[in-house]
């Protein structure tokens, strides 16, 4: 099967470039990552970030054929090829598929993303009806990939005004949450022409994330939320 | 630690390809391109609408203006943004209100934008000449 | 690198929900025009004049025009913020987007209100 | 590399914490919130740490869907440790867990709800009401993605409490003063290639586990051990290391971990002639038998020709019974993998699985504090001042010889927590810092720069294959003699083929490559207390099952393996059965 591969090396290379790999498939191996595997026993000089290889931590989400993606479950069978891998858009590229994501979670550091209750503690837990605790399906499930934000030309033009994508979910995850009290605070942090309303509901989040969940949705009730208080 | 040892500026890549953007993206950057034409053409508008409002002569003025095939042409041009920015923007209004928002049903909206702002187009456009 | 990130510019949502508005206002002038358009008689100077001339057609197109400047304002600064990484040199863009409108709408006035 | 050198960068801290899952955000929190300067090191940013795979649930007796209570759970954990859990220790966490549990709630984790809004909780493998009487509904969970859910609010509760992260460093090795005393670690940073010496007054490991001596694991790719290669490489022995847990339901071929909870749900296994056999093997609690006991039965089924599949070489999961709304609504992980990585939509066809590696119950030998214990002068459980250990690297002994499944979440619970309690408290009476011994960073700087300089080695690669596909053939779910004292062999030899691996790849910049060879150096220290002392223990407990001794032997082994590196030699210690307070848990015949 045949790659096409970003590579770049600041302690060699003056710029980026794309390298050719033909390689020798198992039959055992059926996502893009087993592949990337068998190319680094080629060369082992590839560098990708990998670790669970089950769609769960994020750690290997990349440009695939143009989109972004998590290499271990997308499978090799439906790739046109040569699969053409390039590194996360619109982050520094540190090394080859490595990109630097300071700037990603900085954003998802800025929407305080913890519960906030001030109330003391009870001995037991605080009660939420299923119907509460659904409302957070949909949201707590994010992995942090960064596949959304990185597609989102919003976040290109504003990597540090711009929220995006991750972490407005993760914003409107709290604001969702009933046992959250700083609504308020999270509100008034996105009340702001950068860091909610960049969002023009392009929906290129919404195409990408391989946990299949909708930040455009939650942002859209973000509004709401800001419409209702404000009106 | 890491600031210090970086040596040179790292590279970023876009993916700024049309042919990789998912069709509700696109509905979005032609949002953008004909918002931008739109706002051209206001300037325009305003010029067309005082000359056919002065006088019988200023109407006719316009009249034969608008027969000119640049114009002609132009014209259709702008009628094709403001019928895409219309249309494209009753589909954000709708997911404004949380309608549609799903990917499928965006998708399936998003093509719609492009069919009806283009048949749309046809149609006046045929009237128009 | 301290860890900063300065928000607050409190007129998001205002814009957000204006532009929201003024495209309403004007989707509903685009359908109330088209009917007249349809519903009127041929195309002549005297038509268009008159349709021109009653008050309540004034009072439409002056909430069109005034809603379509704000929704121009709003959709041409997120234009600047989007691609003028310079401060600067984005504040005069958006003082000439700014001047430039007002402009353009003083003469909608003149044009409908001169008799 | 220009960086080594005898220059190399010191930080001090208070404490430092290696490895940023479950178990080091634990402890983390209770060192941050106690206002302590404490670092933690992780080789990957903390949400993507493996306890975000763990699937069915954390178990704790709160009761919420009928009657429990923390002396069931603690006789489920021992007679699944086939006793040879310590108790005091078992019961440490068993009477911990509710607390640790709700906590986690009131740190803002999505836990699943019944109708009055308490936690809801599903059954699971060995979990059972009344002392083995019936399966009890112990497991709190969230849908699927409870390690997920759990991994992602400590993460949270820590950026809250300020925690200072090292992000993408790599722990090399460890510091111990002439008195043995633990000073800290040194660490490699991965985007710049940089050595630097973390000076600190106590140092945990929660490094995880190191499913990555296998070819066919769950485990992710950052599970290699590295706390128990540099406790190794230090001189500190690693306890019961012959026990590695076979999950039952890992996707056949693909290895992706199919949690218990579908069994808890009511999901059963079926042969290939569609027959229910877990029937024949624990008539009481069937499918909820625990892990080493059903995988033992797949492996039998399998072996005696009545597996499924095209190679008769899996069993079937079948849970389409439940139907598609509590699939998706309590399992919708599951159904994610199984159509991603075995092709089937569990809502209509059964999951294909096999008995993949899991979990290693043994580790770093630890008290119930979490701090680390050595045989010394006569006394078994020596403390080594300033060194700690939490999680699956620690062996503090709460799963002995089998872990029952959502244990090892209550395990990096409670003794992160309880960890990070103890090193405030070392810090309070230890106030001063010890100085560096001279030679601190030199084990870690000859690592480096041997492969730096190796030439007409071996791929890396290569040499992890052999040791992986060693570790697979000769110590699997069915060991049998012959094939251990060669597996040993075979072992030592690919060890010492470790000490001449070459990486191609000599950039600074996130060189992968030289982190995968540095990881081997862990794997094969692993790697060799299991097969050596797999190879020793002459009985059948638990996990660890031998052909030429098929039944467990008491009187001669109700004992704790210690491996130490140097020279591969064994050492034992007694297993504790004395609880702190409860009545101690007498040894008797294993049946579920």
């Amino acid at each position: 099967m045949q790659f096409r591969v970003y590579r770049y090396d600041p302690d060699k290379d003056d710029k980026p470039y794309m390298k050719d790999y033909e390689v020798e498939l198992e039959p055992t191996d059926q996502m893009l990552l087993d592949a990337l595997v068998r190319i680094k026993e080629q060369d082992d000089s590839l560098s990708l970030r990998r670790s669970c290889r089950e769609g769960v931590c994020g750690s290997d989400a990349m440009n695939i054929n143009g989109k972004n993606g998590l290499a271990c479950t997308t499978k090799l069978s439906e790739l046109k090829q040569p699969v053409e891998l390039k590194p996360l858009p619109g982050l520094p590229v540190i090394r080859d598929l490595i990109v630097d994501m300071t700037q990603f979670f900085k954003q998802y550091h800025s929407i305080k993303p913890y519960l906030v209750n001030n109330d003391p503690p009870p001995e037991k837990e605080r009660l939420q009806s299923p119907e509460d605790r659904e409302e957070l399906n949909g949201l707590y499930e994010c992995i942090l990939c960064a596949c959304c934000s990185t597609s989102c030309p919003s976040f290109w033009w504003n990597p540090d005004k711009f929220v995006g994508p991750a972490g407005l979910l993760h914003a409107y995850r709290f604001l969702a949450d009933t046992r959250d009290q700083a609504a308020a605070e999270r509100l008034d942090n996105l009340e702001d022409p950068y860091r909610l309303f960049r969002c023009h509901s392009i929906m290129n989040c919404v195409d990408v994330c391989p946990k299949g969940l909708n930040p455009t949705e939650a942002i859209g009730k973000i509004k709401t939320m800001m419409v209702k208080r404000a009106v | 630690m890491s600031d210090l040892t970086v040596k040179k500026q790292r590279p970023v890549w876009f993916n700024l390809s049309p042919t990789n953007l998912p069709v509700p993206g696109l509905v979005s950057i032609f949002h953008r391109i004909s918002g931008i034409l739109l706002f051209a053409g206001i300037i325009w508008f305003l010029f067309l609408l005082d000359m056919s409002l002065t006088s019988p002569l200023g109407f006719a003025h316009f009249t034969s203006y608008m027969a000119h095939p640049v114009v002609k042409l132009v014209m259709l041009v702008l009628l094709w943004a403001f019928l895409h920015h219309f249309c494209a923007g009753v589909r954000y209004l709708l997911m404004d209100v949380h309608i549609g928002v799903k990917l499928p049903t965006a998708r399936m909206s998003s093509f719609a934008v492009f069919a009806v702002s283009l048949i749309l187009t046809v149609i006046l456009g045929v009237r128009l000449w | 690198m301290v860890n900063r990130i300065v928000v607050g510019a409190h007129y998001g949502l205002k814009d957000w929900l204006a532009q929201r508005i003024s495209a309403v206002v004007m989707a509903a002038y685009t359908i109330l025009f088209g009917i007249v358009w349809v519903s009127g008689g041929p195309f002549s100077y005297n038509s268009w004049k008159s349709l021109f001339s009653q008050g309540w057609m004034r009072f439409a197109t002056l909430l069109f025009v005034l809603s379509m400047l704000y929704h121009a304002w709003v959709g041409v600064r997120d234009i600047w913020m989007d691609y003028v990484k310079n401060t600067g040199l984005r504040l005069l863009l958006e003082v000439v987007t700014v001047l430039w409108l007002v402009g353009c709408g003083g003469w909608a006035v003149q044009v409908l209100w001169r008799s | 590399m220009a960086n080594v050198g005898r220059n190399t960068p010191v930080r001090k801290f208070d404490a430092v914490v290696v490895g940023a899952g479950g178990a080091g955000l634990r402890a983390a929190l209770q060192l941050s919130e106690a206002g302590l300067k404490c670092a933690v090191l992780s080789k990957v940013f903390p949400t993507r740490s493996h306890t975000v795979a763990a699937q069915g649930g954390v178990g704790a007796s709160l009761g919420n869907m009928g009657e429990d209570n923390w002396n069931w759970h603690m006789y489920d954990t021992v007679k699944g440790s086939d006793w040879l859990g310590d108790q005091d220790a078992i019961e440490f966490m068993v009477r911990t867990a509710p607390e640790v549990v709700i906590e986690l709630e009131h740190f803002g984790m999505p836990f699943d709800r019944n109708e009055d809004g308490t936690i809801y909780q599903r059954p699971f493998g060995g979990h059972s009401m009344n002392f083995g009487e019936k399966p009890v509904q112990r497991s709190c969970c969230a849908a699927d993605r409870t390690g997920h859910a759990m991994l992602h609010a400590l993460y949270q509760r820590n950026v809250r409490a300020n925690t200072q992260f090292f992000v993408e460093w790599m722990a090399l090795d460890l510091i111990r003063d002439p008195s043995g005393q633990v000073l800290g670690v040194t660490a490699l940073e991965m985007e710049t290639g940089e050595v630097m010496v973390f000076h600190a007054r106590a140092t945990l490991f929660a490094t995880g586990g190191a499913g990555r001596i296998y070819t066919s694991t769950t485990n992710a790719f950052i599970n290699t051990g590295d706390g128990l290669g540099m406790a190794a490489r230090a001189g500190i022995p690693l306890e019961d290391m012959e026990f590695w847990q076979f999950h039952p339901t890992g996707v056949a071929g693909a290895g992706v971990l199919i949690t218990e909870g579908v069994r808890g749900e009511g999901g059963y296994l079926l042969n290939k002639n569609g027959e229910r056999f877990m029937e024949r093997y624990a008539p009481n609690l069937k499918d909820l038998a625990s892990r080493d006991v059903v995988s033992r039965a797949m492996a039998t089924e399998i072996k005696e020709g009545r597996g499924a599949g095209k190679e008769g070489d899996c069993v079937l999961l079948k849970l389409d019974h439940l139907g598609a709304e509590v699939i998706d609504k309590r399992l919708p992980g599951i159904r994610e993998i199984a159509k991603k990585f075995a092709n089937v939509d569990p809502v209509k066809d059964p999951i294909p699985v096999v008995p993949t590696v899991h979990y290693q119950m043994g580790g770093i030998p630890t008290n119930y504090h979490g701090e680390v214990v050595v045989p010394k002068n006569g006394n078994a459980n020596s403390v080594v001042p300033g060194f700690y250990a939490a999680g699956e690297c620690g062996c503090a002994s709460v799963h002995g010889a089998n872990r029952l499944g959502t244990n090892s979440l209550t395990d990096l619970l409670v003794f992160g927590k309880a960890s990070g309690d103890s090193i405030i408290r070392f810090l309070k009476e230890n106030p001063g810092l010890k100085d560096l011994p001279k030679d601190a960073g030199d084990r870690s700087l000859s690592r480096l720069a041997r492969l730096e300089s190796q030439t007409n080695g071996e791929s890396y690669a290569e040499v992890a294959k052999d040791m992986r596909r060693t570790m697979q053939m000769h110590c699997g779910v069915f060991r049998f003699p012959d094939t251990l004292a060669e597996g040993v062999k075979k072992i030592r030899e690919i060890s010492d083929r470790v000490t001449r691996t070459e990486i191609k790849d000599k950039s600074k910049v996130f060189n992968t490559a030289r982190i995968e060879a540095l990881e081997l150096d862990n794997l094969i220290e692993v790697a060799r207390a299991t097969m050596v002392s797999a190879d020793a223990r002459t009985e059948s407990r638990g996990a660890h099952d031998r052909s030429d001794h098929h039944e467990r032997d008491d009187v001669n082994w109700l004992k704790h393996t210690l491996w130490y590196k140097e020279g591969d030699r064994l050492d034992y210690k007694p297993v504790n059965l004395k609880p702190l307070t409860a009545e101690s848990i007498e040894p008797k015949v294993r049946t579920y």
